[in-house]
């Protein structure tokens, strides 16, 4: 991939990549009633505003919360009550609480039907990078890995490349990773993709984008899904 | 009459030793037991070796904790807050080791710890840096890693609600590491916003038995003014 | 909306397979379901291995389902009761296979399943008949067995309260290996006491988060007669 | 140790062994104030009855009580707080329930001050037989090796010899074990008796008794405590 195709993509009059807010409404679409979903920090927090309150979707936070809602109005603060990203938010009526040897427990044992967490690389047999890019600062890997390992279903939420063009979604990592061969599906401002044990396989892509296309700004084989 | 209630922080704090190990409770800001934290700081332990999910925001609490130069090594599964200026800086002069462990096995490392559990194998953290050194193990097709027990000698806990045996509650997610971290400590130290009558927590309720408990000390701070 | 509370005994049974492992909650007779029990022989699944801490009181509830000759196997801790008679008699004529556990060690098993641990060191047991073929290891200084986790496909609980998400409570000592068994089953089901509104549990209070639960029946059988 | 000597012994006018309830009030006397303590099915359970309520112990029940009480008042019952003898209990105020996992993590973490268990043998290095004599009935461990490896201070509280006369204190268990050397000290009905590096040290007798005659049905050596 060069300079050229990208801005040659970019130019692409014929389609209109996704905003984080739209790819997180993509994303909640794919969430039915009942699951126990746990949103990583970030982007992925924002699926939540995505699902309708009548549809019962039970939302985890690590920190300890079983059916955490949303932000409360700012007369309403409990300042106890923080989700992972340690911004103030609500109990939804039904929800609980525990410590953090349960909460993970939880995660661990794979009781949570989907983990939505956001990458900086995805490899086409599955393998997560999220953690970290760099050895400059001190390391920092908070719950991440052990959401990745714990959770059955992990989708992944991200631009489908970096801020200067390089694909996210590849062939091996080279970020240090997060968990070896989990993600299951991803959604980016271009495409939907599950991770197969083919590899990547398009399930859907914005209006106007091309395989052909998508495959040029993606560095692992793409092909469409079954 | 059992009473774990003390009146001064003096009497919280005494026979902290050099050298331990400090299991402190909280996720960012909540939870946190910065009473306890200052206490130990007037009190003046050094060569500590502290577990706590973060690694201090600012200049209060756990990082006014780190500035003293007192804590050898931090184990914590993310250093980095809003503003982790006090860590930063120590990391990259090189004056404090870090332990990056993540969360679940840092929550269960202490679990373990508790429950008399020396070792245990896990998931989390398999095929990366962080399982480097550490016995990788077959079970029944999957991969897994060998994790052993993290206790402490001692926990600074924050509770809600306590009574003079030393049962505790908590409010709402302000409960995160305080319970497991009261089980992993030969000495546990809580401060609470609230002491109440023997009898009046709901024996279904209790979050952490008294049995975890060491001293109590009363301190009602009001409301946490950061996350 | 989420609703777990099914309406019939037979919605509450479908699915159970022969072959299956089942958890059965309960201390003596205190915290066992025995309606569910009774719904899994009208049920009519076989071969099962059956995980409780006893084997059964008298002719009813656990005991009644080991006298249907449809489990193959019992893990317990205690299979001896003030009237353990179908258990003996099965016992001594070779026609269930027994696996006793120490009491602690199977709740950690199946804590363990629950928790994602696939095996873990323990010092129960060490130097004993039941470490037998059991992997010992050295760790610190001290002598520990590893043991597996012990994970259900089904799980039967006795619960106090409930409500639609499956949030339970208990009763004092009903509680007992209960909420372990909701953790460690793929398909938990519920005979509760008392239906409630969601919302009616307090947050701080709920023994079992939905989380863990598949079904909820409504049994609101009053008082256990038996211990 | 032989017959006729067991029967001078029984026939010595100037000792008077304990009854069970004797040695039961007797060790509750060494339980201080503000012990966590699980005290084992049968004889064991009568200590209880013999630490005033003014003296504040915590007693556990293995099967998920903390701060246990006495039996309730024939119309007082709660048909669900049983102990781990299936006999009916109370919750002392300040007591609180807990879950098997829990409980056992409790138990195993050596979180008790003190469990207090009856035996079929102990030996002198403090190997500990009691819970199984015989291969006749199903093997049946309940709590016991879980409370004999996980508590720090673990007493034993049974009569001296058998009802045949042989001694229950001996050299090495043939009894399948509970656990191995984990017995702190021993209450019978003759003497209390610490489980030392050196093998049984004797601390206390019955009036009238001496060391000699305690030696005579004791089958591991003893020496007077320090």
């Amino acid at each position: 991939m060069n300079t050229i195709v990208k801005d040659n993509l970019r130019a692409t009059p014929a389609h209109q990549p996704l905003t984080r807010r739209q790819i997180a409404e993509r994303l909640a679409r794919d969430i039915p009633e009942g699951w126990y979903v746990n949103l990583g920090i970030g982007a992925p927090l924002q699926v939540a505003d995505y699902v309708p309150a009548e549809r019962e979707v039970i939302f985890q936070s690590e920190n300890g919360i079983l059916g955490m809602g949303p932000a409360p109005a700012p007369d309403q603060i409990n300042r106890w009550l923080i989700n992972a990203g340690k911004q103030y938010v609500t109990l939804r009526t039904g929800g609980s609480y525990m410590g953090h040897a349960d909460s993970f427990g939880l995660i661990r044992g794979g009781h949570l039907d989907l983990c939505v967490l956001g990458a900086f690389q995805v490899a086409e047999n599955g393998d997560l990078a999220n953690w970290a890019t760099t050895t400059d600062n001190a390391p920092a890997v908070g719950g991440a890995m052990d959401l990745a390992a714990g959770t059955p279903r992990l989708w992944v939420l991200m631009d489908h490349t970096t801020k200067t063009g390089e694909s996210r979604l590849v062939r091996r990592c080279f970020y240090p990773l997060t968990a070896v061969g989990v993600v299951k599906r991803i959604y980016t401002n271009l495409a939907v993709i599950d991770v197969t044990p083919e590899g990547f396989a398009v399930r859907e892509m914005v209006p106007g984008l091309t395989l052909e296309a998508l495959q040029e700004v993606t560095d692992a084989p793409l092909r469409t899904a079954a | 009459m059992i009473n774990k209630i003390v009146q001064s922080m003096a009497e919280a704090m005494a026979d902290i030793r050099d050298g331990s190990v400090v299991l402190i409770g909280g996720f960012g800001s909540i939870g946190q037991p910065n009473a306890l934290i200052d206490g130990l700081i007037e009190q003046g332990a050094k060569d500590l070796t502290v577990v706590a999910n973060n690694s201090g925001v600012g200049h209060v609490g756990l990082a006014r904790l780190l500035e003293t130069g007192r804590v050898r090594k931090i184990v914590c599964s993310f250093p980095r807050t809003a503003d982790p200026v006090v860590f930063e800086k120590l990391w990259r002069e090189g004056r404090i080791e870090l332990e990056v462990v993540p969360q679940g096995t840092m929550a269960e490392r202490m679990r373990a710890a508790g429950a008399g559990i020396p070792a245990f194998y896990t998931p989390t953290a398999v095929g990366t840096k962080l399982a480097e050194g550490k016995e990788e193990r077959e079970i029944r097709g999957r991969k897994y890693i060998l994790e052993d027990a993290l206790p402490g000698d001692v926990a600074l806990v924050e509770a809600w609600e306590a009574d003079r045996w030393g049962n505790l509650t908590y409010n709402s997610s302000a409960r995160n590491f305080n319970p497991v971290m009261a089980t992993a400590a030969a000495l546990t130290i809580v401060q609470s916003q609230h002491i109440v009558e023997l009898g009046a927590l709901d024996p279904e309720k209790v979050a952490t038995p008294g049995i975890f408990v060491s001293r109590v000390l009363h301190v009602p701070y009001g409301e946490p003014t950061v996350t």
